[in-house]
């Protein structure tokens, strides 16, 4: 599919953020004013660890562009331990993800505190520029398509 | 094959076992299938010869569940994911008496067939002790290969002889290495990301789903498989654009991480011939840079790399500076 | 935008800082080795930008008495450094001049005995092409 | 069955409607499946807003509810309870957050309208998927535990045993009393700071409700809210606490008194065997073994031979003492920070130039000088002194702290004054940026500085201070308001230093899961409503461990601590998260996988029998405990034949909010 010169790309992006640090430090963006564009959809879950790779398969089969995975820093996680799992999880996933030639500029994970509504708009600025940059995902969608 | 026998004749007799999880001939000469024996009657059907490549691990998850013991013959590499399956509570150890099996490669009828020889009847000299020529029956003639031509591929690149458990062992391993096990996952990552894509897609494109792979697979051994659970949204086969359809691979691959001893079976029964090793030795391949090297099944105590970690882990990010 | 609208923007990008963090401290002029000699105190540098009054920055004896010692820059607690931003009035007036300055080898006629070495060395650092 | 939804979309005044066309998300809202109401309103918060949801569930018998609102960390309990009330189970609300994630940071009417839809959506394909749920119970065990021993700590351990309870204050230093022991007179009232401590520590020692442990630490937490499992480590203090008298004797003939004096700030020494002031309390000291000969030779011996009680014990080990309770409270303050970035001060070239802690000690009677005002380089008494404000504070180049230290305009003019009214020929001049004085006779107090005391204050920051050869100090300043640079003469400088978090609480706060923010200041629940507590359940906040305070905010806000504390040990019962995981015995394998990964220890296996079709055996099966279980989810990803599920966030209910927010 292509995009018409004249029409912007959109990018759909799903960010995973932990109830605890994540999903707060992005409610503090929102209180602090620090926008970040509006192709950023967030989907709450309990901590970084609940994410299962299926997840984020089905988020790119489903047309997503990018997800992002935010979560407590390592060490400061709520339940002690989940982003330690999460960290190795998503480190096999995405080399998994770039090994079938997906581009790895698409995934990301990042640790963002309650305390870091800056960092938490930067990031989201950032990642949607990097896919934005990389154009929609087909390869993804498009990985055993007959065609 | 007559030690082998001989071994099974004298655990039925003495009670040690109940019954024994073996080969017998298969419909043909080169594709004997796993069976089971449970009388002195029923083991003059038992056969035992190179193309018995099977990994009967996985067949001892039922075992185990049957009153009595189950003698069963393991190749050094079949131990590891017997191991595996204890430490997964899958298998009973106090159910199984495990007789290791020396080991010269496993035979590979394709490798055989890639030769030009058609029309095999039969194939002899593959017993463990045999020559290092084949002499191939055709209906054109005799044939010959060398054994190891007609290996197959994960044999090139065996991770050793050694039983990692075993009640006694019966016959004499030979080395048969003569490859490195990552080099066809480094020549895939040497390629650059359209190449890879393009890659596995055509690998990916001749897969009809028939779930061999999951059915032999000693790690695949769910009691139901989540493609087959409705709790992902995973379980309607039918339409062929589904997620499952496309991800399947991945998702097995990922299942399997950590816990894949890496023993071929996969690659050994895809009647496609993908090259589904390369998804799973591509896991162990990058566990073994970023968290120590590790092998699945080479005991029952050590923690799985995915459910472990170190405070000082790589982050996701290495895979990108890793470029 | 304004002419001095502009003039205030171009010093804030040579400068690269933002007045608006500073929290009129003073410290940038306690710290000041040429603080007699100038008539905008370099924590008036700061409200001059944010004031928009650019001519009258350019046109101080300041731009000149600044010795670029960066005692400011190092010392200033919001990294607001009044140091790059008279700095960055002084490259504003040098551009807009269109170029006639001196060369280099027209200095060594003009040397004073009491001129601080490390006006020179500022001088040069700043100025060469 | 068919859910029949409600949408609810709330206005909150302009804060979402301005941005968010809520009339347009209502009617997109009410074209998904499921849903047979929607309405929008002002507040839905409000008595109004929460009667029209009730009367709504009531009404169109709805299963389930989508309010479309602000952030579900703000009122998310709000519309359950309201739920509740109404006859639905509050398990069956889900909250999309259009206000910080839409309204608050887009511009655009047209895509933030967009982007509220989407969300409403992923909250609507979730709630189709919700099941009821309820909440289990936990027991609370009926004790405190407070982190740190000063006038924080002391006044929350007070307030609670007051209530009744049992509470265990861990203090890492040999005595309790923190900073505040330290001081001299406290602001505004000039009252003595010991005279009003020592009476509190003596209460909290004979409470026969407080336990104290000094020169303790925490040395691991586990356990959730009403039932933490806690280790001491009570350091060896290498004297028996039963034995001793507290007799001094020991300390005054202790013949190694080299070591630094960490209560005197390090202005003077002290023996190896010390209490760190006089009226330490437990009044048992504690042998620096660093500094012992006995343990830095093997010789000596002196104490143990003058202690009649025998209460020297050299082989002393530390002891871990392990702990259950209720309730956490950290007390752990604030030191002031490290001056090796603020070379220009010269506070490590001089003697001289001092903080205004370490003039707390010089001026207290007890301290290195006994009171006299004097020089630490000659001990001469100086006759000009400068006081230079914000030393540290609110910088944002990196080298000091961001953040106002609050306390330091008060106790400077506290300080000038004190040494105007005692030494009349002593000139003070404070250099300040801003003077601020919120408080309570606060600015009364700094006015009494400058019109009676004569106090100089001049508007500038300092920008060097230089050592001379004469011993003086010359200060480098400003007058922003007469436009003049000033260099003055100064035989003493008092630097006004930056407060910062005890270094100790990174380590706690991870030991706690207690989040923590960019200044090691621990955050609050909310910022506003709930300034006490941690978000992490059962642990509350005393102190300048949230946040720069003086003392009757630290004391205030150790009640409210308490009090917090207080009402969560008064519970017999809690209501644990019902969001707990559970495993589908017909897909488990039994293989042990999810408890390797569970922090709680809350899955274990038990033989039981399954039936299903064709399928009637005995199974090897995970089992949640549902009072260990937090919900982390871990063991879901774990499992491998998704068997284990977590109730309240399910893989359906993640996948369908992943597939509305990619339709």
């Amino acid at each position: 599919m292509s995009i018409g010169a004249n029409e912007e790309f959109r990018p759909k992006i799903v960010a995973f953020c932990c109830n605890w640090c994540s999903y707060a430090g992005a409610d503090l963006a929102g209180s602090s004013r620090l926008a970040y564009p509006a192709d950023v959809k967030i989907i709450r879950v309990p901590c970084s660890c609940r994410v299962n790779p299926m997840f984020i398969l089905r988020a790119f089969e489903r047309g997503a562009d990018g997800v992002i995975l935010c979560g407590c820093h390592p060490g400061d996680c709520h339940y002690s331990t989940g982003n330690f799992y999460a960290r190795r999880r998503m480190t096999m996933l995405f080399s998994m993800l770039d090994y079938i030639g997906v581009e790895n500029g698409r995934t990301r994970v990042e640790w963002v505190s309650a305390a870091e509504g800056a960092k938490f708009s930067a990031t989201m600025n950032d990642f949607v520029a990097k896919v934005t940059s990389l154009g929609k995902n087909v390869r993804l969608g498009d990985l055993r398509c007959k065609n | 094959m007559q030690e082998l026998i001989n071994k099974a004749k004298e655990l039925l007799a003495n009670g040690t076992v109940v019954r024994v999880l073996g080969w017998r001939a298969g419909d043909l000469s080169y594709n004997p299938e796993p069976a089971f024996f449970e009388t002195e009657e029923d083991l003059q059907k038992f056969v035992y010869d190179g193309f018995c490549g099977a990994n009967l691990s996985k067949y001892m998850i039922e075992a185990s569940k049957l009153d009595g013991k189950t003698l069963v013959f393991l190749k050094p590499c079949d131990t590891y994911s017997f191991n595996q399956l204890i430490k997964e509570h899958r298998v009973d150890r106090e159910k199984a008496y495990i007789v290791g099996v020396g080991c010269r490669g496993k035979l590979d009828i394709d490798k055989i067939k890639e030769q030009g020889i058609k029309g095999i009847e039969s194939v002899e000299g593959t017993e463990l002790d045999g020559p290092d020529t084949l002499t191939i029956k055709t209906l054109y003639g005799d044939k010959t290969c060398s054994y190891a031509s007609a290996m197959l591929g994960r044999c090139h690149v065996c991770k050793g002889k050694e039983h990692m458990i075993a009640d006694e062992i019966i016959g004499e391993s030979k080395d048969t290495k003569d490859a490195e096990r990552f080099d066809a996952v480094k020549a895939v990552e040497a390629m650059s990301p359209e190449e890879r894509f393009n890659f596995f897609q055509k690998e990916l494109r001749k897969c009809i789903r028939c779930n061999a792979c999951r059915n032999v697979c000693p790690a695949c051994s769910c009691r139901k498989c989540v493609f087959d659970s409705n709790k992902f949204d995973s379980a309607q086969k039918a339409n062929v654009d589904s997620f499952e359809e496309k991800m399947f691979h991945v998702i097995r691959a990922f299942h399997v991480a950590g816990r894949c001893t890496d023993c071929g079976e996969c690659s050994r029964v895809c009647p496609q011939g993908i090259q589904l090793h390369l998804f799973n030795r591509k896991f162990i391949k990058d566990i073994n840079e970023y968290y120590g090297e590790f092998q699945a099944g080479a005991d029952i105590e050590a923690r799985g790399p995915l459910t472990n970690y170190t405070f000082d882990d790589v982050e996701p990010s290495i895979v990108k500076e890793r470029g | 935008m304004t002419k001095a609208e502009m003039q205030a923007e171009k010093i804030k990008e040579i400068s690269g800082t933002d007045p608006y963090k500073c929290m009129k401290c003073g410290k940038c002029s306690a710290s000041c080795p040429s603080f007699d000699e100038m008539d905008i105190k370099p924590h008036q540098f700061v409200s001059y930008v944010l004031n928009e009054d650019i001519e009258a920055l350019a046109n101080s004896k300041s731009l000149w008495k600044c010795l670029s010692c960066f005692a400011c820059v190092e010392r200033c607690p919001r990294d607001v450094k009044p140091g790059k931003i008279i700095d960055g009035a002084r490259q504003l007036v040098v551009r807009e001049k269109g170029g006639d300055y001196l060369k280099a080898d027209e200095i060594p006629e003009l040397l004073d005995e009491e001129l601080p070495q490390q006006l020179l060395v500022s001088a040069f650092r700043r100025y060469r092409r | 069955m068919q859910q029949r939804i409600g949408v609810f979309v709330c206005h909150c005044g302009s804060n979402i409607a301005a941005t968010v066309d809520v009339k347009k998300v209502v009617e997109m809202l009410a074209l998904e499946p499921g849903v047979v109401h929607a309405e929008d309103y002002q507040y839905m918060c409000s008595e109004v807003g929460q009667a029209k949801i009730a009367e709504a569930i009531k009404e169109k018998q709805l299963t389930g509810v989508v309010v479309c609102s602000c952030s579900p960390r703000m009122h998310e309990t709000t519309f359950r309870k309201c739920a509740e009330r109404a006859g639905l189970n509050p398990y069956m609300v889900e909250i999309a957050n259009i206000r910080e994630q839409v309204s608050w940071i887009h511009k655009d009417m047209e895509e933030a309208t967009q982007k509220a839809v989407i969300l409403g959506r992923a909250a609507i394909a979730k709630v189709s998927l919700n099941t009821p749920l309820k909440a289990g119970e936990s027991r609370v065990t009926k004790r405190a535990l407070v982190i740190g021993g000063g006038i924080a700590g002391i006044q929350t351990a007070l307030d609670i045993a007051d209530a009744g309870y049992e509470v265990d204050i861990v203090e890492k230093t040999p005595s309790i009393g923190g900073r505040m022991s330290q001081l001299d007179k406290t602001f505004p009232t000039l009252d003595c700071s010991a005279c009003i401590l020592t009476p509190k520590m003596v209460e909290a020692s004979a409470n026969e409700k407080i336990t104290l442990y000094t020169y303790s630490e925490v040395e691991k937490v586990s356990g959730f809210v009403g039932d933490f499992t806690v280790d001491i480590r009570k350091k060896a203090r290498s004297v028996d606490m039963s034995k001793c008298t507290g007799c001094g004797v020991c300390q005054e003939k202790c013949p190694n008194k080299k070591a630094p004096s960490e209560f005197n700030r390090g202005l003077n020494t002290r023996s190896a065997i010390y209490t760190p002031f006089a009226q330490a309390i437990p009044n048992v000291p504690v042998i620096d073994r660093e500094h012992c000969t006995k343990f830095l030779t093997g010789k000596c011996g002196v104490c143990s031979k003058v202690c009649q009680a025998g209460a020297i014990d050299y082989e002393q080990q530390d002891e871990i003492i392990t702990e259950k309770y209720g309730a956490i409270v950290v007390a752990t303050g604030f030191d002031i920070i490290k001056l090796d970035n603020y070379g220009e001060y010269a506070y490590d070239q001089s003697p001289d130039v001092i903080t205004s802690l370490e003039l707390e000690r010089i001026m207290n009677a007890a301290g290195p000088t006994k009171g006299h005002l004097e020089r630490m380089s000659d001990h001469k008494a100086p006759k000009n002194m400068v006081f230079i404000q914000c030393v540290g504070s609110r910088c944002s180049d990196g080298r000091g702290k961001s953040y106002c230290s609050k306390i330091c305009c008060m106790y400077t003019a506290k300080h000038a004054m004190l040494i105007r009214d005692k030494y009349p020929d002593v000139n003070v001049t404070v250099f300040y940026i801003d003077v601020r004085t919120p408080g309570k006779n606060f600015d009364e107090f700094y006015r009494r500085a400058v019109e009676d005391y004569h106090v100089n204050y001049i508007k500038g920051q300092v920008g060097k201070v230089t050592p001379e050869a004469d011993g003086s100090l010359t200060v480098h300043g400003v007058d922003l308001i007469d436009n003049k640079q000033i260099k003055m003469k100064a035989d003493m400088v008092v630097l006004a230093a930056a407060i910062e978090p005890n270094p100790d609480i990174r380590k706690i706060a991870t030991m706690l899961t207690a989040s923590i923010d960019t200044n090691n200041f621990l955050t609050e629940a909310h910022a506003k409503l709930r300034p006490v507590e941690s978000p992490t359940a059962g642990i509350f906040l005393s102190g300048v461990t949230q946040g720069p305070k003086d003392i009757p905010e630290t004391v205030s806000q150790a009640g409210a601590a308490a009090v917090k504390a207080i009402g969560l040990l008064a519970k017999d019962k809690l209501l644990t998260n019902p969001c707990t995981a559970q495993a589908d015995i017909m897909a488990c394998n039994g293989c042990s996988t999810c408890a390797n990964v569970c922090p709680y220890g809350a899955i274990s296996y038990e033989d039981k029998e399954v039936r299903g079709p064709g399928i009637r055996e005995v199974r090897r099966v995970a089992v949640v405990n549902s009072a260990l279980c937090q919900g982390c989810g871990a063991c879901t990803v774990a499992c491998p034949s998704g068997a284990m599920d977590l109730q309240g966030f399910s893989n359906r209910q993640i996948i369908a909010e992943v597939d509305a927010i990619c339709r």
